[in-house]
């Protein structure tokens, strides 16, 4: 294992160190329970939005926090989530009286960690909302398993929830929004190489030279199959078939087209990616209107990439299109 | 003869050893079928827990040690098994509260309670390859002992002997419920880490009470 | 070789054609020759800044492309400079009437070819300026070598002098300006893992297990000593050192600090980088007043980082905080 | 007997195939101790050549050949050897532009003048471990060839293996110029990937002599 670490017990202490130092202007950060807040919060009136989940997938979800998106992030060990204590922590620095919204990805202990914070918060009197996001369609029979996860779909939750934050809806209507959402984008990616936690030392799982795991979850989990490796245009359409069937998508659906890297892809291949995913929603009479290519749902060091599309309205496009100004999403201000 | 605080704390400060000794293992078993953080995630519970155990008030009863292990690994342990393991000892905290000692049906309702919590949170069933399925043959084994009228130590023992079994059991499982369910086929062959775990705790149960008992 | 590509000869276009219809709102493209400008270029009375060199470097610098910073980036094959033709082709392209400048990192290769491009621009009846960054403190004895070497201080030379363009400075003004940033710049880098040229298909060089080389270069070029793997805190030590001796960097200095990773490296480590970088920082009574971390001039898939220390004074600070909004830096709009 | 343009596009030709029979060495060489793309960088651009020749007008000369040789590598090549082989191939067409056959003072001006233009651009000097290592020795060889009386073919057949012998002669020096000299020390025991290209082109100009020679 080689990596950028001093003791593997203290990368994630470590880690949010140096993001409070980096980015002082855009939030906060308390250890002891740790968490990382918007420099403002909490903003009065305004419905506070929490995420979190296991560290590794940086920028998500501490890049996220800032105006327009989430006021609080809460890191867990390096793939687990976080305890209750730090949540609930969080869930009080950013309640403004307008309640909170929990953004939680749809893991066994994901869910029920942050179930613990939320009737702890309740018991404080803090309203709070969760809404559970569940992208990944490589999962098949979600009745036969722990259901879909969440993965680089949370991204977009994220974003179009905290500008429905911002503008100052309520806390139902920002749930609202999220579900919105979460019941609009669909997700499936692919690994080419593992990834090693710092404090496992050895790969998650292992891939011969030539093959690939097609619909992996974003700590290694493995996906629907193992396939040899693949040009990129194939690969590109394997996992964008599932994606655009299952909602499904059709001709003249206007979308949102994320390109994830999972960590360690060069972005040369991502926009390769890209090209050949725009080319397939373009044949298929899909426009897509909005975009996004680079690292933001990743699983540490790994190399592949997931392909997101979220089916945008007017009122979608709008909440994407506000300012936000976090560390890893900018713009408008 | 009944099981003491003695005997409580003697289990729980085994657990914290054979968590750390069995870190790697555990990590491995989570690798194959999982994250990698099994052992790592109990490891550091049981670390914290250590640091507690000192804390406790001299005249403490078992259930009183339950519950401080229960609340350590609801905020140290995070990810799936850190909830189901702090409602497992925090419901068999509850079943068991304010006994100084246990006796035969006290031990097998602190282990069904330990299981239901773990059932109540995780909503899995036996069969979906988790540490319930260590579980709940460690309570049939238990309740079925105390029926036959056995000892506190030896209840334990049966308990550990199918929680053991238990576990190996969950080798040619497809999984249902945790990330191994991802897996598909691919998960029959491997062995669950939280039942595995789960085996390790009962284990260190058993072996303490019949130390204590020794004494 | 693990790579999302297709056929290894098209990476370049493919890529570009991916770029172009993921960022439509920001940049054009032309195939044959082959560059990246801004939407609305030429911007008549505007100095046009113009950069390139191999690709494998993204988003450096086609994601610097956009008001603000770059008016053209001219990607090569990958690791190989651009020909004159499209350094030309895109000098015609960003020429407002105020003339052009050219960015050039210090490789023989680039030099050269921007050299022939400015002659032929010249002769077009377009006045060039040339700036070279060599900010790259790993090469010791530069007379003994092709000289400093060009590595992610190039971004901070773009950004700055893309803003003093965007004000209205006329070349000789802009020029200056960048020139001031290349003498108050300086980086070093180290790698863990080398990378693979996609049509070379085999590392570029080969690292032990538990080997990491001090002084990376952004093609793999060697730097300047082979060492075991050490703790984050000693690695960035190591690097630290030189690049404060050189200028040298002095108690009451303010500075940007950039975090750089090469491609490969999870942003959790960046951020373990970063916190040691600003603490040795502090230590010597230097303020980090600006900051940046991610992945901006990479090494394809490397895994390793650099760090950039450069001086800040108002101006360059004014500078910086600019509106910029390009594909992969963006603020202020 | 002098050399006309068939030898030329002969030559140039015989380039095209050597360069790519090459192409895997010297990518290799430049992985070794540059950035691993001369061999490919070379390829692209003999190839572009290969597309072009076909365009020649039939009244051309050597140098005409040379010409095309040298915009055709200055548009597709790129990196550090685009533009000194270009400048190369510029400055012999110029050496000889408008002759429409070559004699032993011809070639020697040729080969002197594509020499003269890599130390324009690059300023290597010997001994830097660059392609100038595999030039100088073959010019160097000519000119004392030519002055003994040689013939064309004989003076192209000295200039080879003078180069080659200079290309054999970089792998112990430590670079000063290119991305070599980043390595120091380490470059030692490595051959220059560019005076490897350069002993390639210019065998491939002596062959293919002795084959129109023999024509
Ligand atoms: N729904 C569930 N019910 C019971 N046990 C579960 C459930 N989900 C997961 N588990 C147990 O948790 C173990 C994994 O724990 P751990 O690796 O610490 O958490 P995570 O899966 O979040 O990484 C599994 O081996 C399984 O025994
Ligand atoms: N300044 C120079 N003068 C002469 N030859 C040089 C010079 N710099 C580099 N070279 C030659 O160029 C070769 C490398 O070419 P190539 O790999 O195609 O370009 P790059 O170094 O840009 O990747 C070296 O092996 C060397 O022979
Ligand atoms: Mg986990
Ligand atoms: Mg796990
Ligand atoms: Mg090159
Ligand atoms: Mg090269």
């Amino acid at each position: 294992m080689k990596k950028l670490v001093n003791d593997p017990k203290n990368v994630v202490d470590e880690a949010v160190a140096g993001f409070a130092a980096a980015h002082g202007d855009i939030v906060r950060v308390s250890s002891d329970p740790t968490f990382i807040v918007r420099a403002d919060a909490p903003v009065t009136g305004k419905v506070g939005l929490v995420s979190g989940g296991g560290s590794g997938h940086e920028p998500m979800h501490g890049g996220f926090v800032g105006v327009g998106m989430l006021d609080a992030a809460v890191p867990g060990a390096v793939f687990t989530s976080p305890t209750p204590d730090p949540i609930l922590a969080a869930t009080q620095a950013v309640n403004g009286g307008a309640g909170v919204l929990h953004i939680v990805k749809n893991y066994t202990g994901d869910v029920l960690n942050f179930e613990t914070a939320a009737d702890l918060a309740l018991a404080d009197g803090i309203e709070v909302r969760t809404v559970i996001v569940n992208d990944d369609v490589a999962v098949k029979d979600s009745l036969y398993t722990a259901g879909r996860r969440g993965v680089a779909g949370t991204v977009l939750v994220e974003k179009i929830a905290g500008a429905a934050a911002e503008r100052g809806d309520d806390l139902a209507a920002v749930a609202a929004v999220a579900e919105k959402v979460i019941g609009q984008v669909r997700t499936m990616g692919v690994a080419l190489t593992p990834c090693v936690v710092p404090h496992a030392g050895e790969p998650s799982f292992t891939l011969a030279e030539d093959e690939i795991e097609i619909g992996i979850g974003i700590h290694g989990e493995p996906g629907r199959e193992r396939i040899k490796l693949e040009p990129a245009d194939a690969i590109v359409d394997r996992l964008l078939g599932p994606i655009l069937e299952d909602i499904p998508f059709v001709s003249g659906d206007s979308v949102l087209l994320l390109v994830n890297g999972m960590g360690g892809t060069p972005q040369i291949e991502l926009y390769i990616v890209f090209r050949r995913a725009a080319e397939v929603l373009a044949a298929k009479g899909i426009t897509v209107t909005r975009t996004l290519v680079g690292n933001f749902t990743t699983s540490l060091e790994m190399q592949g990439m997931s392909i997101t599309v979220l089916k945008l309205d007017d009122e979608l496009t709008a909440l994407w299109d506000a300012p936000v100004q976090t560390a890893a999403l900018r713009w408008g201000r | 003869m009944n099981l003491s605080v003695t005997w409580a704390e003697a289990w729980i400060r085994q657990c914290v050893d054979v968590i750390a000794d069995h870190r790697v293992e555990l990590i491995t078993l989570d690798r194959d079928i999982g994250d990698g953080d099994h052992g790592e995630n109990m490891d550091r519970g049981f670390q914290a827990v250590l640091g507690k155990l000192d804390t406790l008030p001299a005249e403490s009863v078992p259930g009183d040690v339950l519950k401080l292990v229960a609340t350590t690994l609801i905020s140290t342990v995070g990810g799936a098994a850190g909830p189901l393991y702090g409602t497992a000892f925090l419901k068999a905290a509850v079943a068991v509260a304010g006994k100084p000692d246990l006796d035969g049906a006290a031990v097998v309702a602190l282990l069904t309670a330990a299981r239901d919590g773990i059932v109540l949170r995780g909503k899995a069933e036996s069969g979906d390859k988790t540490m319930v399925d260590a579980w709940t043959p460690a309570v049939d084994a238990a309740a079925a002992a105390e029926r036959a009228g056995a000892t506190p130590v030896a209840i334990l023992v049966e308990a550990a002997d199918a929680a053991e079994a238990g576990a190996v059991a969950t080798e040619p499982l497809v999984a249902r419920k945790g990330r191994a369910s991802y897996l598909g086929e691919r998960a029959i062959g491997h062995r669950d880490p939280g039942a595995q775990s789960s085996a390790l705790l009962l284990r260190a149960a058993a072996e303490t009470a019949e130390r204590v008992a020794d004494e």
